[in-house]
């Protein structure tokens, strides 16, 4: 009886010390936050939406079409349609295809892009109305100036230089890109240049022609099958082993403010 | 320490604006039904106006509830949400309207323009029928209270029973029937358990709550509701709460001395066997506060609240009895419930909290300045005189419901907020080994020990 | 006040024609609805009508109880009873073709089928005929007691203390039985029956 | 610590109804779409009365190839995916995925992302234990307020791991060779604010939860889950070392910096029941609470990569095994390589998996009402049961 009675007591005690937990909650500050009207201070290496970058001060186009982003994709959500310009025989960038509704956010795309071309921005508010919205083409994915220069900002990555014309005969050459900027500026990226280093691209100075090759039956069927895609990887990747040595000295500016990202593999490239 | 004051300034603001519109709201329909029409019609019709008066009479109360019902109920919902977040540290509905003030109207537009399904296999009838009987007693129940809480209003008192809290009980017990029905009707087996533990549920712990009720009455020596009331007048050490009137001869010494009057033999009145007496005094106390407990025990059962909300125990049944129900038949069943609890909790108010009554005693109301004059002033004014608007014995025992009552309420939604749910085997162990035992207990000690000291009854 | 309204002949007089009626309708609705579940909740609405008339007659406590207690708790009970005894294999009893049968045959066949009516015909007739044949009850004239709950617990407790508490044995020996006779099975059944649907199949034909 | 306070009687479902009371037995089917089948799960029950008397448990409809997957992608790729398989502890199946292949390859893993690993660890199993404590709650009824309190708590953690890694969930933190960034001085700030607040917060938890008498009715000897049985069916995690069987991998078969961190592993000595797991994972959270401390203090300067990372890279061929101890027990990788840019092989070891298995036996002679304390206190998340 005396037992029982303790131990009601006690049950009763318990549940009065819970029932003042939780009343004692009601003095704290709410921790939610009504979300449109106040948008939630993102961290810099949130990885929301895709975008591409220009130059945030010539407004040039950053992609070299290296594809990369498409080829590490493991959704295979990106696209890219390229061609050989006529003129500087270097790739011109067509149209640049992002499935967001595939896209599964890991930024893999992103660490391997040497242009810092194709980021993942803060925004995260992707609603759609039909699936089909949720492709985004190259002007849907394009940045303006302005949020180039605040993205390149905050996640401190290195400004590109503005193209200079002696970079174009020397990367020119290599597989590289010639940039669709809005302005149609005639002078290829100095990012082309500095591009080879990370990504090894410019190791196939001997080996462009063939890689263009390539491309170009690529994009005659865009949806390009997995196995081709990889073999050509594998022909890349083991080029760059050889001819990373040769870094050039823009390859080393860049170098050393690379984005938090990968400090260590730069250290093995050197 | 309070870094929350924002949000509770608003969640107490919110309260005040809505109970204004609630009870003004209803003010106004029984004013307009049950005084001015009548007033109009003795002008215009004279005489002949009796039997319109008559039945006017009957219908005013019923008004009262009706435009009551829905309002309180909307009101009841937005303060749950909005208290449950202040509980878990969120903010709650605050969208809708000004500051959320309208979330449960939007709510309520929506489950009205929702399709109404009966699914494949269901039994069309009682499938419709369940949500009626659900909430009908809720407002056939809700009615003899409406004298006792309004401290007798004239209005009011056509419809007090002499047995008033044995129709409300009865009147409690009915929506059982229809979780049954719900449950039977819907063709589907986690409803159909949701009924049948509804029932088994209900059943179990009506016994500790009727005898928990019984041991006020049997200390108040009635059933009617407004003579309860009554009884409890003139302060906290009157309430049925404390001993149900063991403390009133105290409070009547207190007050004696107090006023210089011959305090006489005043105690000896009340506490004829000195020594035992004050041990019975005791013993009442310890009771009724354990019958009070046991009331709001069985209260939660009997009105499905957490943590006895079984029947629609949602990780267990889906949703219980109300897992088929939608748009506007969901709605009634939503309604009935905060009703419910809304009727539970006036009941225990009235029963043991004094109804009306202030908790001050008179003694000491009575040495505050500017109270009398402040009364008598609304006594004399227009309002009162000619249009009968308001009635200051009326508006201050309802003010004095309502705080207790949303008390009761904020209490139970706070119970919502921590504990978790019974297994249905230890509710009923809970209920039949625990609850009714003790409450068997409490009645025979209460019974016994009213003998030794002057009790209301 | 509501005596006065009530206490008007007509509206009294109309108000118990109303719940009479539908008291009657209701308890055939019982008898015929196929559905038995169905039925339980019907009585629940015949049980209420009661209520109704015993309130017409002044009987306000009764008719709290009726509703209380009848009506809820114990046609509750019968509900979940119903429910657990797997009501649908009744619901097909099917009907003997009789037209093969002799004439005789063939009205005791029906006599046989209508049994619970001819019952309840029998009990109604009886009933009438207690009540009406010349003044065998007779009509209190006291007026109504003021507190009539009061007067209720005060008879309950002297003049009819011990048919009260014989009503109170009896009630519990009828639930010690309902006990003994539940945990009777188990003794019986291992002798008897070894495999479980045996016992499966006695467990439903007693609690029917 | 609290367990002798709490005495409650001894339950055996079996009391409360007679066996001479034999109705006839119902199957219901329980999920996927229940709302307490913590995803899509699907049991079978078969019940009588109220009681359990077979239960079937079926697996596979969240079944999304994730071995295959890796045999389809290459190293780099198919480290982005993995986080997914256990979506509330993705740092441990990168952990694990990561040590396999440097077993594989040989690659050393500086100390300073030894450490990192082990905090973002720890700390990856304080919010999954913190989400199963909400929704454990929520299974038992209390829906309306408590479960906000650990995902509040959840939240901060969430933020740090977006910080550090990008993502809240699928982090990809983790990657061969060692960690992916740096986190800057603020992160190890937040950090150390976090683990000087969150055991009051425990403490708040426990004080509404851990002594409530119809929490301790509806936990105190049900689900209990047998040393022989455990050991038979291969659970671990918290769950075995409520049986009395302390196999902590972080103790029994050290990694990483763990024999340099002091922790106590949690184990019970008798067989246990719901509560003793609600109580394990109450005290891990403590414990891990107290590791990343330790951690916060010893962590090194230097390298965190052991090799480079690029879309191209390769493992050396050969065969690799390695485990971590996982909020849910001890996941396992095994990866065969060729010594191509793609793995030949992946085969995952989920405590899941096994843990579910076990879910059988504890809830034949249950009540109904009792199914979703016992499924709920072996803590299963359905990706990691169906890969």
């Amino acid at each position: 009886m005396a037992n029982l009675l303790a131990r009601a007591f006690h049950g009763l005690n318990q549940v009065r010390r819970g029932l003042a937990t939780v009343f004692g909650h009601s003095f704290r500050e709410p921790i939610t936050k009504e979300y449109p009207q106040i948008v939630p201070d993102i961290t810099t290496n949130f990885r929301g939406r895709l975008a591409l970058t220009v130059n945030p001060e010539t407004g040039d186009h950053l992609c070299i079409s290296c594809r990369q982003c498409e080829r590490v994709c493991p959704d295979k959500c990106i696209e890219i349609t390229s061609a050989k310009s006529a003129e500087t025989g270097k790739l011109e960038l067509i149209d640049f295809k992002i499935d967001h509704g595939l896209c599964m956010f890991c930024g893999l795309c992103t660490e391997v892009c040497p242009t810092y071309c194709i980021i993942n921005t803060n925004d995260f508010e992707l609603s759609e109305y039909a699936r089909e919205d949720l492709i985004y083409d190259l002007k849907k994915l394009t940045l303006s100036q302005d949020e180039s220069a605040f993205y390149f900002e905050r996640k401190e990555m290195p400004i590109p230089k503005p193209k200079p014309a002696k970079a174009a005969p020397a990367a020119g050459a290599a597989a590289a890109a010639k940039p669709a900027a809005a302005a149609g500026a005639a002078a290829p990226a100095a990012a082309s240049a500095a591009a080879p280093a990370a990504a090894g691209a410019s190791a196939a100075k001997a080996e462009a022609p063939k890689a263009e090759e390539k491309k170009e039956e690529k994009k005659e069927e865009p949806k390009a099958e997995a196995p081709k895609a990889e073999e050509k990887k594998e022909e890349k990747k083991e080029e760059p082993k050889a001819e990373a040595p040769k870094a050039e000295e823009k390859k080393e500016e860049k170098k050393e403010e690379p984005k938090a990202d990968s400090p260590a593999a730069e250290e093995k490239k050197d | 320490m309070i870094s929350n004051g924002a949000e509770i300034g608003k969640l107490t603001l919110l309260s005040l604006v809505w109970l204004t519109i609630v009870f003004t709201a209803v003010w106004m329909a029984t004013w307009a039904v049950g005084i001015l029409l009548p007033m109009l019609l003795q002008n215009g019709l004279g005489e002949r106006a009796m039997l319109i008066n008559e039945i006017l009479r009957f219908v005013t109360p019923v008004v009262s509830i009706l435009v009551f019902i829905p309002i309180n109920a909307m009101f009841m919902v937005l303060i749950e949400r909005r208290a449950l977040a202040l509980f878990t540290v969120r903010k709650g509905p605050n969208i809708v309207g000004p500051d959320g003030y309208l979330q449960t109207a939007a709510d309520a537009v929506k489950l009205l323009f929702k399709e109404d399904i009966t699914p494949i296999g269901a039994d069309a009838v009682m499938f419709t029928l369940a949500p009626i009987v659900f909430f009908a007693p809720s407002i056939f129940g809700a009615v003899p209270l409406l004298a006792a809480v309004t401290n007798n209003h004239a209005l009011f008192q056509v419809l007090n029973l002499p047995t008033g809290i044995f129709y409300v009980l009865a009147a409690a017990s009915v929506p059982v029937v229809a979780l049954v029905m719900a449950g039977w009707s819907s063709n589907n087996k986690y409803s159909l358990v949701g009924g049948l533990r509804s029932a088994a549920q209900a059943i179990s712990y009506e016994i500790p709550l009727v005898l928990s009720i019984i041991t006020i009455c049997v200390l108040a020596g009635t059933l009617d509701l407004v003579k309860i009331t009554e009884q409890q007048a003139g302060g906290i050490l009157n309430w049925n709460l404390l001993g149900g009137g063991a403390l009133s001869g105290i409070d009547k010494y207190l007050a004696a001395m107090i006023s210089g009057q011959p305090v006489g033999s005043i105690l000896q009145a009340s506490y004829p066997f000195s020594a035992l007496s004050a041990v019975a005094t005791g013993a009442l106390i310890c009771c009724t506060i354990i019958s009070f407990w046991l009331y709001l025990t069985g209260a939660c059962a009997e009105i499905n609240r957490i943590p006895f909300d079984l029947p629609e125990a949602e990780s267990e049944l889906v949703s219980g009895y109300n897992t088929e129900y939608s748009g506007i038949k969901f709605a009634i069943f939503f309604l009935a419930e905060f009703t419910n609890l809304f009727v539970v909790s006036s009941i225990a108010t009235v029963m043991f909290l004094g109804g009306g009554d202030n908790p001050i005693p008179v003694w000491i109301l009575d040495k505050l300045p500017l109270v009398p004059q402040l009364v008598q002033a609304l006594r004399d004014s227009f309002l009162v005189q000619t249009l009968h608007l308001i009635n200051p014995e009326t508006l201050f025992s309802t003010l004095w419901v309502i705080l207790k009552v949303y008390s009761l309420v904020f209490f139970a939604i706070l119970i919502r907020g921590t504990l978790p749910r019974f297994r249905i085997d230890q509710l009923m162990d809970f209920g039949w080994k625990r609850l009714i035992p003790l409450s068997l207990i409490v009645f025979v000690i209460v019974v016994f020990a009213r003998g030794l000291v002057n009790c209301h009854g | 006040m509501l005596a006065t309204l009530l206490a008007a002949p007509a509206v009294e007089t109309w108000l118990f024609y109303i719940f009479a009626s539908l008291a009657i309708c209701l308890a055939v609705g019982v008898l015929v609805d196929r559905v038995v579940i169905r039925s339980g909740f019907i009585l629940i609405g015949v049980f209420g009508t009661i209520a109704g008339l015993f309130l017409l007659l002044s009987a306000q406590f009764l008719a709290l109880a009726q509703i209380m207690i009848y009506a809820v708790a114990i046609t509750l009970v019968i509900v979940i009873a119903l429910m657990l005894t797997n009501p649908r294999s009744e619901v097909e009893a099917a009907p003997g073709s009789s037209d093969n049968l002799p004439l005789p045959a063939q009205i005791w066949q029906n006599v046989k089928q209508g049994f619970p009516l001819w019952v309840s015909v029998f009990i109604f007739a009886t009933i009438f005929a207690a009540l009406t044949g010349e003044k065998r009850w007779p009509v209190s004239t006291e007026a109504l007691p003021d507190n009539a709950v009061r007067v209720l617990g005060e008879q309950l407790t002297t003049s009819y203390a011990i048919p009260f508490e014989f009503a109170s044995v009896l009630l519990l020996a009828a639930l010690m039985g309902a006990i003994m006779m539940a945990k009777n099975e188990k003794p019986e059944s291992t002798e008897v029956t070894s495999t479980e649907e045996q016992k499966a199949e006695e467990n439903l034909a007693l609690s029917r | 610590m609290a367990t002798e306070l709490v005495k409650t009687e001894d339950f055996r479902s079996d009391d409360l109804r007679t066996d001479d009371l034999r109705t006839d037995e119902m199957i219901i089917n329980m999920g996927p779409q229940h709302p307490a089948t913590h995803g899509v799960l699907r049991l079978i029950l078969t019940l009588d009365g109220e009681k359990v008397k077979h239960v079937e448990p079926i697996l596979g409809h969240l079944h999304r190839a994730q071995e295959w997957q890796g045999q389809n992608r290459t190293w780099f790729q198919y480290q982005a995916l993995i986080d997914r398989v256990d979506y509330l502890s993705g740092m441990f199946t990168s952990w694990a995925m990561a040590r396999s292949c440097e077993q594989l390859d040989g690659i050393t893993v500086p100390p300073r992302a030894e450490y990192l690993r082990v905090m973002v660890a720890e700390m990856n199993r304080i919010s999954s234990h913190l989400l199963w404590l909400g929704t454990y709650l929520i299974d038992l009824g209390a829906m309306f307020g408590f479960p906000f309190y650990p995902f509040r708590e959840r939240e901060k953690l969430l933020d740090l791991f977006e910080e550090i890694s990008g993502q809240r969930m699928m982090f990809n933190y983790i990657r061969i060779g060692g960690v992916h960034r740096d986190p800057k001085a603020e992160w190890f700030q937040k950090v150390r604010k976090f683990t000087e607040e969150f055991p009051q917060r425990v403490d708040e938890y426990e004080a509404i939860v851990t002594e409530n008498p119809i929490f301790l009715k509806r936990t105190k000897g049900v689900g209990i889950l047998k040393q022989s049985v455990a050991k038979d069916y291969g659970v671990t995690g918290p769950c075995i070392r409520c049986s009395g069987i302390p196999l902590d991998l972080r103790r029994t078969k050290p990694y990483s910096v763990y024999p340099e961190l002091k922790f106590d592993v949690i184990t019970y000595d008798k067989e246990g029941d719901t509560w003793d797991r609600y109580m394990a994972r109450i005290l891990e959270m403590r414990q891990s609470n107290e590791i990343i401390k330790q951690c916060l203090d010893m962590i090194p300067a230097g390298e965190i990569m052991g090799k480079k990372q690029m879309a191209g890279m390769r493992i050396k061929a050969g065969e690799g095994f390695a485990a971590v101890e996982s909020p849910r027990g001890i996941i396992g990788c095994y990866v065969t390589s060729t010594g191509g840019e793609k793995p030949f092989r992946f085969r995952w070891r989920n405590p899941s998996f096994c843990n579910l298995s076990v879910l059988s036996e504890l809830l034949v002679g249950s009540p109904i009402a009792d199914i979703m304390a016992i499924f709920g206190s072996i803590d299963v998340i359905l990706p990691d049961v169906d890969r």
